[in-house]
């Protein structure tokens, strides 16, 4: 249980992906203009996250390693993340045209979101198991969900800030993610090892 | 809270009141201006009537340019059902039907009739009324449609309409709270004419068949409850349910909805009316007006205007003609033209800065309240907001005016009507307490009118979408009826004719599909 | 003779203009800074001065830099009262390129290139103490000795000597003049497996309630806000809910297990909880709006720096707390809009 | 519509087919070297410590793994590298775990001579303190240099310490825990060596992965 | 396509819609490797070849791809063509490997290579696709070499060090050390120190091209005054 | 090696075949988003975009074929609000388009008007009433001041007036900012 919990605050807190770990930062610069969007996107990647570490999972541990074609990982895992994205986003597309429009190119740029890609290969490194795997998916899917949410909020406010003109737009934007990522520094030594 | 309530002059029970959040107690200033009594003011010798003094639609003039009027005679009707009829305050000669200066924030002119007044003030034949109490409820309505009343709090709403309410009324209430500093011709009236908003009650009673009746006085003005009070013994028969409420003095207590809260603890809806939940609200002032129409057959000409201020040397209110210029008022009260800075329209926290010096005094026009240089701080210069949150605190509807503000400031017109700004009240309660000096009002009223002109040329568009679209059908129809003429023409049909024959069939198939009218040009 | 029309309310009466509230902060923290510096030595004094000056300059460059009018900005202290929060964080005997740093990343970068007063999403002060803690941590954790400990003391003329020329007097070595703040010293202890009791007899830095000396500048600070509060300079929900979270939190593990869990008055009393919950926590600016929404605010604040304190891999949470929940704001104020007049019980 | 299906199923199989065929083959073509550049990378680390002059043995593959409290927590696995220079033992690398530094565990490689001195000593990982704790770094500052030569008893067992705690070692100024934390591991490495001096070198080899760290 | 169109391409891609600064696309890998120059450059080496090499593939296939395959398809070239460049490295370039190595499954997922695949090379023949990948890969490689070379020398105050790993050991003459006794200013080298520097840069860049915008109006003004006063 | 590549294709082959399967189940008609920003558009119909009307720029634009800073009429709200639906930045309107103008009524100096109906044909919206040969005017409340009608009049007695302000169509104007300027 304890472990469990453990793995949460990591992913979430301490080692998150996004401000700790950098990976997954093209889209939470690109998708947290708006609030709204960027729930949508929070909600999206999670579900994709999660599915898909649970998906390179099954593959990793039924297919390659009984075949012993480890090298092949990943190839394997980014056709598993493109597969499911790809479903994803015609699911989305048809039940949803307003968040497919919103989301707009960033589902797809959720296959190379660096984030998926890495919970998929972080897992077999430290050799999860399938509950782990899952919750380390949604774990590192909620801290992305987390402080993309609040990076929004932040710039719908920076946005109305009277910022000096070369700094509107992405400059400041990268200079708040970077002292929100100091701010995450104070999770760091919560979780050791 | 509770508060001891009179009945008949008498003391009956403990009513309990309810309070709105925020608000802001401010400085009364209104000693000055009620030493006086209410005097008539001296008849002007032009009158300049501006046919929108109402909310809703202007008034059509009736007269033309050289037709001689008389005192009380319509000179333009309802352009519409919400408006109301205009009257000639004064007996003279309309001399102009054109744009002329007017109260309004943009300082622009406005369409207005211009009497020359006579000098003998000749009433037009009057209808003399029988007892209220034998008129049906729509009568009573119809003849306040007549005689032009709008509702003299502020908005200018035009009266009948509120009294045709279609629904159980249980609470009548009587604004009296008069909140805004400076201003004390409700006041005044209250204590002057007691007997007349008392008659005038009965009658719009009468009108809505209100069960209970609430006049609402703020306790600062304990005379004018005072003379209320006696006035309600005078009427014992007919005082049954009719209660005096002294309120909390905290600005904006006189606001509709706010009184309504104070009183009967419920809120009207967001964007709805007091109807909704059975009540309906007047100013004293609509009351007596209303008595005089009912009663004499008057209809309304004119108002008791407060005149104050640092410029003014002796403050006081007076009875004036509506369409009187605001420049002959000020002089009737010794002012000193040399200090002013500034004239208000109003009261200090709502009221309009006159761009203009020339503009009439109109119906709504409860207060002429003259700055004198340095009297009041004026512009100071605004800092950036600090979020402080005391705007919020002083909001009596509870919006987030520093959010607004920031949406306003950055034309972000979705997200600010997220955070209600339709539900604004424009008290300036918000700005009153901004220590970093921000018109956040300003701010709002710039949000809305922006808002409103978007949506009208949304409007228009769609107008100009529809009109296109139509045409495009009716161009390719008209195209393809030519084809099928110049396919008949020629019998050896090609294969070209067929498929133009085809073509037009399928547009015909479409355009009748779609609804589009048969033939229009 | 009639000026160009404005919009109403003509007429205008703050409690405080902004001026005035920032002053009557900067007056509230005054006696504590005072003790502060009766126990701790001139250093602090300097490192006022000299913050305050390097805040002024760094102002007064990006205004210009942004062709700003000058004066009503510079006037208005907001500078001078982040410069004193930053001072309040560093080490008495800070270097002067230390404090020079601190402050002018936190005027320039934490408050200008947001646009300057009011529209900074961080607590300016908070960011410029960070920078210094992660990029010189060596320099933070060395912190002089509180005056009833120090076997010597440096005079005037030679902490001005060491802030600006890094030189001792010859028979002086730094580690003589400072030890570890009592926070640091319980974290470091309690991790070595020692006992709460245990550490708090052996360590000098130890007193009544916490560290030696710490307890009366922060009895001070608390007099300061409850001043402030008095005068409605700022609300009392977040400092309420702030300590009374700390407190709850810590109480609830001082319970469970009091040998290794510091006591809620020691949290209180030994770091900056006061100075945050009162001044620093209810910067307006970085804060939640709503009361609502400041409560939240404040108990996540209180909530983190136990967190940290207890958990984490520094010994005192409060401005990392503060970011962290700076960066929610803007979250919490979305989710905690009051309930507007004439609209149903709970609205979205 | 089943053709429209089959279509894209093919297609993508095409791709994957020859995305695989492309990558198996080179690997097929280069899992050898690779193999051997990770050994080569492993050897050079080792041989820092224990130069190749020194042994004969194949080092690398000379491993056992050892789980045991007294030297290190369980979850902490510890292999050792054995050289032997003409069957004889001559040192023992271990690659062991520091539990306690100040932001977690720190990875270390503890030369033993058979003798009981210390070849010498090299941080592999760590997540110490930048600027502070991070000086036991070969990179940053010579301090790990100073383990070298030093045994069980030298200095003796009181002085196994840091300057603070009344030993011999330094410490950083204002970073006590990260040194204290290297220190306490080299000696339990020293001591759990003494002990099992000759069992460390007799027990059959069980292969190891080799990993880059 | 003519010269004027390839040069259109190049300074698109070096500077006016420059991947990093404009697109700001890639920035995992972009902020992860940068705290020295070196590694700034090792990244920017690889990424360059393998966006090349996958935009020359998905320009000639782009006709044959459907599009609920294409994403896949895509991803599933380029992944190949990272591992097989990786594994060839891996064993004959095993020096630079080391120094690479962790870099290059990181392209994998680096966005841009994807979306220079999506947004230029479907719909353009193979020679302009290989320009466009080269001017974007060398764009992005200067800001990763400018944004080392920052946060390097603020951070440990040399510039190039460890150019000895890559080039061979003669190269540590290369290693400058810019103030002796550096105390280092540690935030440029942590995370928020990559964020910070590359929205400087950002904002540099928009500062630069701000003035030569208002230059160019002011000629512009200047221009037709200058023809009216000749004729 | 056979393994390695057999199982990657199928693994392919499965998802191709999963693909391929719900790119039929979740198909989706028609684009909604043209209709979007079609009412975004001022319906001016004016052509200065490039297209032959608003809606046909509206499905330029869904389909990624024409930039959304092409409406002079629209001017910069039309661009923000274009910007904020798609998800992009906006920017400054094309100056080859033309330029954002204060809105504009045409108006027929009738006693010139020899009724030749060249103008009616070129009113997008129907907004010129008149029949051959009778002078012709402009209904202004229709008109949306795209001028198509200026040019085609043989006897250039159409020109374009500014509509004129007044107090109900009045805007309260932006305050100025703390900084004296309007952000
Ligand atoms: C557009 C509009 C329509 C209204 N319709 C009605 C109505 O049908 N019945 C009614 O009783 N009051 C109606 N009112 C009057 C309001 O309830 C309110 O009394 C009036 O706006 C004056 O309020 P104030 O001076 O507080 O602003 C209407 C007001 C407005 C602005
Ligand atoms: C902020 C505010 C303050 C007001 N204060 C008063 C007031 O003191 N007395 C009053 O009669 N009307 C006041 N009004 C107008 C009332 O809301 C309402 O319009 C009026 O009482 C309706 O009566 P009427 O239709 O007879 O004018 C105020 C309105 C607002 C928005
Ligand atoms: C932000 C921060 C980081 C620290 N990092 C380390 C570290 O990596 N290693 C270490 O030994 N001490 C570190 N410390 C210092 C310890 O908290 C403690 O003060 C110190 O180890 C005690 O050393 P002393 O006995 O020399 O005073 C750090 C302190 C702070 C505030
Ligand atoms: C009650 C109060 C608390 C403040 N606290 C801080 C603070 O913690 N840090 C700081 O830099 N400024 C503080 N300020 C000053 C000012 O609000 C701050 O510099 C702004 O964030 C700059 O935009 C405070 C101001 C007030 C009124
Ligand atoms: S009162 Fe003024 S400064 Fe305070 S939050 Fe409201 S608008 Fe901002
Ligand atoms: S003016 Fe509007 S926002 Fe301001 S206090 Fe009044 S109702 Fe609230
Ligand atoms: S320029 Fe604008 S208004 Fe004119 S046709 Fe094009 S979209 Fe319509
Ligand atoms: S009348 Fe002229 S300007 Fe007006 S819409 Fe028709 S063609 Fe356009
Ligand atoms: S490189 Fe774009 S998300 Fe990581």
């Amino acid at each position: 249980m304890t472990e469990y919990a453990l793995i949460l605050i990591s992913t979430i807190l301490v080692n998150n992906f996004v401000l700790v770990k950098f990976l997954g930062l093209c889209p939470f610069l690109g998708v947290s203009k708006k609030l709204e969007t960027a729930i949508g996107m929070g909600l999206a990647t999670t579900f994709v996250l999660t599915l898909s570490s649970i998906c390179s999972y099954l593959v990793n541990e039924y297919l390659l390693s009984p075949l012993g074609i480890e090298y092949l990982r990943t190839i394997a895992f980014i056709l598993v993340i493109a597969v499911v994205v790809q479903f994803t986003e015609m699911v989305v597309h048809k039940t949803s045209p307003l968040l497919y429009r919103v989301l707009g190119i960033f589902l797809p740029l959720i296959t190379t979101n660096c984030a998926v890609l890495g919970v998929a290969l972080l897992n077999v490194q430290a050799d999860h198991n399938f509950v782990q795997s899952a919750l380390y998916g949604f774990g590192a899917a909620a801290g992305f969900s987390l402080v993309l949410v609040m990076f929004a909020a932040m710039r719908e406010r920076i946005e109305v800030s009277d910022v000096p003109t070369a700094f509107r737009g992405p400059a400041i934007a990268l200079i708040t993610a970077g002292l929100m990522s100091l701010a995450f520094i104070g999770f760091s030594g919560l979780v050791k090892g | 809270m509770e508060v001891a309530v009179t009945q008949n002059g008498k003391r009956r029970f403990a009513m309990k009141l309810w309070s709105f959040h925020g608000g802001v107690e401010l400085p009364g200033h209104k000693q000055e201006s009620t030493i006086r009594p209410v005097e008539p003011a001296p008849l002007p010798k032009r009158l300049i009537l501006p046919l929108s003094q109402h909310l809703g639609a202007p008034a059509e003039p009736v007269v033309a340019v050289g037709d001689k009027v008389l005192k009380g005679q319509i000179i333009a009707r309802p352009g519409g059902f919400v408006s109301a009829p205009l009257h000639a305050s004064s007996s003279g000669t309309v001399v102009a039907i054109d744009e002329h200066a007017v109260p309004h924030p943009s300082g622009l002119s406005a369409p207005c009739i211009t009497i020359e007044t006579d000098g003998r003030d000749l009433w037009v034949e009057r209808e003399q009324q029988t007892d209220y109490r034998q008129l049906e409820p729509a009568d009573i309505r119809e003849t306040i449609r007549q005689a032009g009343i709008v509702g003299l709090g502020g908005a200018g709403f035009p009266a009948f309409i509120k009294l045709n309410p279609g629904k159980t009324i249980k609470t009548l209430i009587l604004n009296g709270a008069e909140c805004e500093p400076y201003i004390t011709c409700d006041d005044m009236l209250m204590r002057e004419q007691a007997d007349e908003i008392l008659r005038g009650l009965l009658i719009i009673r009468r009108a809505v068949q209100a069960q209970h009746c609430l006049i609402a006085i703020e306790d600062n003005k304990p005379e004018a409850a005072h003379s209320l009070q006696k006035a309600l013994q005078r009427i014992e028969s007919d005082a049954d349910n009719i209660e005096i409420v002294m309120i909390p003095a905290r600005y904006p207590a006189g606001g509709e909805k706010q009184l309504i809260k104070v009183v009967t603890g419920q809120e009207v809806p967001s964007g709805g009316l007091p109807v909704q939940i059975g009540v309906v609200c007047h100013n004293v002032a609509t009351a007596a007006a209303v008595y005089r129409a009912v009663e004499h057959g008057e209809p309304l000409l004119s108002r008791i205007v407060t005149i104050t201020g640092g410029a003014v040397a002796e403050p006081r209110n007076l009875e004036a003609l509506i369409g009187t210029p605001v420049m002959e008022l000020l002089s009737a009260c010794r002012t000193n033209f040399n200090v002013l800075q500034e004239v208000i329209m109003g009261g200090p926290m709502m009221g309009i800065a006159l761009a203009n010096h020339k503009v009439p005094l109109i119906k709504t026009g409860n207060c002429l309240l003259t700055v004198s240089h340095g009297e009041m701080e004026q512009h100071p210069a605004v800092q950036p907001c600090i979020r402080c949150g005391n705007c919020a605190d002083a909001c009596p509807v509870s919006l987030l005016p520093q959010q607004m503000y920031w949406h306003a400031r950055a034309k972000d017109f979705d997200k600010i009507q997220e955070y209600d700004l339709f539900d604004c009240i424009e008290c300036g309660c918000c700005a009153y307490v901004c220590p970093s000096n921000i018109p956040l009002v300003h701010y709002y009223r710039f949000a809305k009118s922006e808002i409103r002109s978007q949506q009208e040329q949304k409007r228009k568009a769609d107008i100009a979408r529809e009109r296109h679209e139509r045409r495009e059908q009716r161009l390719a129809r008209e195209k393809a009826e030519r084809a099928t003429r110049h396919a008949r023409k020629k019998p050896g049909t090609t294969d070209e004719n067929k498929r133009a024959a085809i073509q037009a069939a399928v547009e015909r198939a479409k355009a009748g599909k779609q609804g589009a009218p048969s033939d229009d040009v | 003779m009639f000026k160009k029309a404005l919009s109403s309310p003509h007429i205008h009466q703050p409690p405080y203009s902004t001026q005035g509230m920032m002053f009557r902060v900067i007056l509230a923290l005054l006696p504590a800074a005072a003790a502060y510096a009766w126990l701790f030595g001139w250093g602090v004094i300097i490192n006022i001065l000299l913050a305050v000056g390097v805040a002024l300059v760094c102002e007064a460059a990006m205004l210009t830099l942004r062709s700003r009018p000058l004066l009503p900005t510079i006037t208005d202290g907001s500078a001078i009262l982040t410069a004193l929060l930053l001072v309040f964080a560093l080490p008495p005997l800070a270097p002067w390129w230390l404090t020079t740093i601190g402050v002018a990343f936190a005027i320039i970068v934490a408050k200008h290139l947001y646009g300057g007063l009011g529209f900074n999403p961080f607590n300016p002060a908070m960011i410029g103490y960070v920078v210094l803690l992660v990029s010189f941590p060596r320099e933070l954790t060395l912190w002089s000795l509180p005056a009833q400990l120090a076997e010597h003391t440096l005079d005037f003329r030679a902490t001005l000597n060491y802030i600006f020329s890094g030189t001792l007097p010859t028979n002086l070595t730094i580690d003589a003049l400072t030890s570890a703040t009592p926070l640091d010293v319980m974290k470091t202890q309690l991790g070595l497996g020692q006992t709460t009791s245990g550490i708090m007899a052996a360590q000098p830095v130890f007193g009544f309630m916490g560290g030696k000396g710490w307890v009366w500048i922060n009895l001070l600070l608390l007099a300061g806000g409850l001043w402030m509060i008095y005068r409605r300079i700022i609300n009392w929900h977040i400092p309420v809910s702030l300590l009374g979270s700390l407190l709850a939190i810590s109480s609830l593990f001082f319970l469970l297990d009091p040998e290794h869990s510091p006591s809620p008055l020691f949290h209180l009393f030994s770091g900056a909880a006061i100075l945050g919950a009162f001044f620093i926590a209810t910067d307006p600016v970085t804060a939640a709006t709503s009361n609502t929404g400041r409560l939240w605010y404040g108990a996540g604040i209180g909530i983190l720096i136990y967190v940290i304190r207890s958990w984490g891999g520094f010994p005192d949470g409060v401005a990392f707390a503060v970011l962290l929940m700076n960066m929610a704001a803007p979250t919490i104020d979305h989710y905690t809009k009051p309930r507007v007049f004439g609209h149903g019980d709970k609205d979205a | 519509m089943l053709k429209k299906i089959l279509i894209s199923a093919i297609l993508l199989a095409l791709f994957g087919l020859i995305g695989a065929t492309l990558v198996a083959v080179t690997h097929e073509m280069t899992a050898e070297r690779i193999a051997a550049n990770h050994r080569e990378a492993l050897l050079k680390r080792l041989n820092a410590l224990v130069p190749p002059s020194r042994y004969d043995n194949d080092m690398v593959s000379d491993t056992i793994r050892i789980i045991d409290p007294e030297l290190a927590p369980r979850r902490y696995p510890v292999t050792v590298y054995r050289a032997r220079l003409m069957g004889r033992p001559e040192a023992a690398v271990f690659f062991v775990v520091a539990p306690d530094g100040y932001n977690g565990a720190i990875n270390l490689l503890v030369a033993v001579n058979h003798d009981g001195t210390l070849a010498g000593v090299r941080v592999v990982s760590h997540r110490e303190t930048p600027g502070l704790g991070d000086a036991i770094d070969e990179q940053r500052s010579d301090w790990i240099y100073s383990f070298t030569g030093r045994s069980l008893d030298n200095p003796d067992e009181r002085n196994w310490a840091v300057k603070r705690d009344g030993g011999v070692f330094d410490q950083f100024t204002g970073a006590t825990i990260t040194p204290r934390a290297v220190v306490k591991a080299v000696y339990k490495t020293l001591k759990y060596f003494s002990r099992h001096r000759e069992a460390i070198f007799v027990r059959e080899t069980t292969p190891v992965e080799i990993k880059h760290e | 396509m003519s010269d004027h169109q390839y040069a259109d391409i190049t300074r698109s891609g070096l500077w006016s819609n420059n991947v990093a600064l404009v697109q700001i696309l890639g920035l995992c890998p972009l902020l992860a490797v940068t705290n020295t120059t070196i590694n700034g450059l090792g990244l920017g080496i690889a990424t360059t070849l393998v966006l090349v090499a996958s935009s020359l593939i998905v320009s000639l296939i782009r006709n044959i791809v459907r599009t609920e395959i294409r994403l896949p398809a895509f991803v599933m070239i380029i992944a190949s063509l990272v591992t097989a460049i990786e594994l060839a490295m891996n064993a004959w370039f095993h020096e630079l490997f080391n120094i690479l190595g962790i870099f290059i499954p990181l392209i994998v997922t680096n966005c841009a290579i994807l979306g220079r695949a999506e947004s230029f090379a479907v719909k353009n023949p193979p020679l302009p696709s290989v320009i466009d990948a080269l001017a974007m890969g060398v764009g992005f490689m200067a800001v990763l070499i400018v944004l080392g070379a920052m946060r390097e020398a603020i951070g440990s105050g040399t510039l190039f060090a460890d150019a000895h790993l890559m080039f061979g050991d003669w190269a540590s003459i290369l290693t400058v050390t810019l103030i002796d006794d550096y105390r280092g200013f540690l935030l440029a080298i942590l995370p928020p120190g990559a964020f910070i520097g590359l929205g400087l840069l950002i904002a540099l860049k928009n500062y630069f091209e701000a003035r030569s915008e208002k230059r160019r109006k002011s000629e512009r003004i200047a221009q037709p005054a200058a023809t009216a006063a000749h004729s | 090696m056979l393994s390695a590549a057999l199982a990657l294709t199928l693994l392919a082959l499965v998802f191709g075949l999963l693909l391929g399967y719900s790119s039929i189940r979740f198909k989706v008609e028609g684009d909604p988003v043209v209709d979007q920003i079609d009412d975004l558009l001022p319906q001016t119909q004016c052509g200065q975009c490039g297209y032959p009307g608003c809606r046909p720029y509206a499905e330029a634009i869904a389909s990624g074929e024409a930039d959304i800073n092409r409406c002079p009429p629209g001017g910069e709200q039309v661009i923000q609000s274009l910007a904020d639906l798609l998800g992009r930045e906006p920017k400054p309107l094309d100056p080859e388009r033309g330029e954002e103008k204060p809105p504009m009524v045409a108006f027929i100096d009738e006693s010139d008007c020899i009724g030749c109906t060249l103008c009616i044909k070129a009113c997008p919206v129907d907004a010129i009433l008149g029949a051959p040969k009778q002078m012709h005017t402009v209904i202004a409340e229709e008109c949306t001041g795209c001028e198509l009608c200026v040019e085609p009049c043989p006897v250039d007695v159409i020109s374009m007036v500014p509509v004129e302000e007044d107090i109900t169509h009045w805007k309260w104007p932006l305050p100025k900012t703390e900084n004296g300027d309007s952000p």
